[in-house]
Order: C-alpha cells, then structure tokens, then sequence
C-alpha cells in the first residue's frame, strides 16, 4: 500500500486529498500511467504540462524513481507560490 | 551561515527578524530585505483574500536545499526565510527574506535568488478569492520561470 | 514615484519605514530593504567609531537626482532612503534603502542601483577611529566604483 | 569674493575648513590652478587624483564650470560613504 497525496488545484480537480493504493512495486512514471489510465479528469489533470513534480518519502524527484512498499507519494502540480 | 525557517501561518515582524538577524550574523556590513505583500489588483476584479497551501516538511527542507546552494555561491552570514500559508488579506506581508553579508552585493543577489526559487520552484500553491466571490487556483506564470533561468 | 530622503544623526527604525512606504506606494507587491551596518572588524584592528560627514543640501539634492533616475529606469512606486551621518558605532545601521514597485525585479534592480551610487559617488566621507586611539580619512575603494559601472 | 569649502579629507590636509576668497572671475579650472600655486599641501592635496568633483553654489559640476561672483565652491575629496 502506499499513500498518494494531491496538492493545489489537483485537488480540485481530481476531487480528492489523497487515497491509499495497493502497490505491486514500480516507479513513478508506472504510478502516472496507472492513474491516467483512469481516464477523464485523471487523464487530462494529470497529462504532462499538469505535473510539475513528484515527491517520494518527502523527497522531490527528478526523473523517474522507484516507488517503495508504503511509501508517502505527493504528486504537485505547477506551482504558483512566494 | 546561520539558516533559520519557518512555515507558519503567523505574521512576521520585519524589525525584529532584521535585528535577530544582525545579531546572529555577526559583523555583517549589509543585510537585504525582502518582503513580498499581497497585491489586492492584480486583474480586473479586486482581491478579497488568498489562500496559500504547500507541503509541510517538504517546502522548509526544500528551501533549506536551495539556502545552502546559495551560500555555496555567495559568501553569507545568516539567512532567514519566513513563508505564510493559509489565508492572507491584501496588504499583508506573505514572504519575508532577510540575507546578511559583510558586503551588500553578495546579499543582493542571494536574496534575489532565494525569491526567484521561492516564486517559481517552492511547493507553494496560491487561490485567489475575490470581492465578487469567485475564485480560483493561480495558474503558474511564464516570467518567473524566466526569471529564474538566469541562475541555472 | 513617492520618494522621501534624510540625512540625518538620528537612527532609523526598519519596521516603522517599511510600514509606512507601502502604506504610501499603495499596492505594492514587493519591497526590498537594504540595511548597511557599521561593520567592527574590517582590518587588522578594531573599529572603536566611525565618523560620516556630508555636504549639507549637495547630498539630500544628488540622492534625489539619482533616485529619479532609477524610477525613469524601473517601474517604482516608492523610494525611502535614510543616511546616517555624525559618529557611529559598529553595529549600527548606517544607510537605509527601501523600494517598493509591484514586482519584485524593479525593487531589486533598483535598491541596488542606489546602493552602488550612494557608496561611490554620494558626497560622504568616513573617518575611522580605531580601538587603539588611531583615526583615518577612509580612502575610495576600486571595488565600489567597479560595482558603479554595470550601470554606467 | 567667494567662499571656497573643504570636506573630508581634504580639511585635514589643509588644515582649513572654509575660507573667502578675492575672486576677478573665471572658471572651476581657474580656481583649482590658484590654489595648487600655493605649493606644498596645495599643490599635493589639490592633485587632479585627490579631488573627486567642485560643487558650485549647491550644484554638482562636470567638466570646467563659471563661478559667478558671489558663489559657494565646495571642493570634494573622493567620495567614501555609504
């Protein structure tokens, strides 16, 4: 299982905080393409331009990155803060 | 350097940081000052408040990431970076940067490098909500990543 | 652009200048300080004072001119610059610059254009008296007129 | 007669704050070569190198200026402040 927490407008439009997922192991990129897959507003608020970055175990990623068993997974959008 | 961050939801005092400051930085020369307030016209309709949210525990180890490249760069003393999130009305402060330097360019520009990071690459994200009730998420802007461009 | 200028014996109080200059540039969205300090330890022996002396109505006229300069070359709303003058001790705040515009770039660019013009070509001049009784007129540093001329 | 002021270093040198002066007319250059004819902390303490700019009645002046009968001249040492 691991944690996936949603920020900013993904919020909005995904309609969710976070949700728990059963986790058969992977990377983040697997993690988009199972999501995306969802179709609809997970496709379209999670295509490229809508990602700005992925956070693992309070770890910003850069690239694509191994997604441990439990892990916490922040997915951000573009952000706009300061 | 001295690094000191905070994320809160509480205002700052700018006179009492800057003396803090000053204080733990020793025999710095110059110290710069940046405060970001919120804009209350921006667009066409008037600001009634902002909502800002970001990612605990991630933002504050972010930007202490992005302090310590900065004082790999530049030969700083202390350096204080204080964020407001939750809800924030026009007029008040929202971000506050304070660099200390025996000398002011070395403050000058980590300070303007600290707040084009802060602007463009922190998980900070921003809703307006304005006086005619609507509100949205803001969309992230094309010249603040330009900005920042420049230190890459 | 508003702008207010002293030159003056009395210290100055950041928070209460940077209160009062964006209540005045009304919409602010950025402010960015500078705060020179009298540093303690600049060479081999201690700083015990400094001693700062100007030309009356020369100095308060030709910040003015240069201030206006800045605003013809950034988009400003306000300008606060405060200079000390008279004996000071180290550790305290010897020049004050404050510039408010809506962005933060133009604050930037502009505090530190002003700060380059009052270090190398304002009509002040420092003497310093040492802690082992010794004082000198400072001589002009090759690096301050350097700085001067990204602008030039 | 004007009244010629000395600041910063430059009082030291010549150990004078201010003084009035007979004046036929004529230039800042003019002036700078009657007081450098004095000779020694003149002639040393007035050299192109050490003076940084006149200021005549309040105004700064770049290149060779008239001074009016009557004025104010200030002579201004390179410049340390800030």
């Amino acid at each position: 299982m691991i944690l996936v927490r949603y920020f900013g407008v993904l919020k909005d439009k995904l309609g969710l905080e976070q949700e728990r997922l059963d986790w058969p192991g992977g990377t983040t990129r697997d993690l988009l393409t199972l999501l995306r897959a969802r179709g609809g507003d997970w496709e379209q608020g999670l295509a490229p331009g809508q990602v700005f970055r992925l956070v693992v175990n309070q770890a910003i990623v850069r690239g694509d990155a191994e997604i441990p068993a439990d892990a916490e997974v922040g997915i951000l959008p573009p952000v706009t803060g300061g | 350097m001295q690094l000191s961050i905070s994320v809160t939801q509480a205002a700052f005092d700018l006179a009492v940081e800057e003396a803090r400051l000053a204080a733990e930085a020793g025999d710095a020369g110059a110290v710069v000052a940046f405060v970001g307030r919120v804009r209350g016209q921006d667009g066409p309709v008037a600001l009634a408040s902002l909502f800002l949210e970001h990612y605990p525990g991630v933002t504050e180890s972010e930007i202490a990431r992005i302090a310590g490249e900065a004082a790999a760069r530049w030969p700083l003393l202390a350096c204080r970076v204080v964020h407001r999130v939750g809800h924030l009305l026009p007029g008040e402060g929202i971000v506050l940067v304070l660099m200390a330097s025996s000398h002011r360019q070395a403050a000058f520009c980590a300070a303007e490098f600290l707040m084009d990071y802060l602007k463009t690459q922190a998980p900070f994200w921003k809703r307006e909500c304005f006086v005619d009730g609507s509100q949205h998420w803001v969309e992230a802007k094309a010249t603040d990543d330009d900005a920042c461009l420049r230190w890459s």
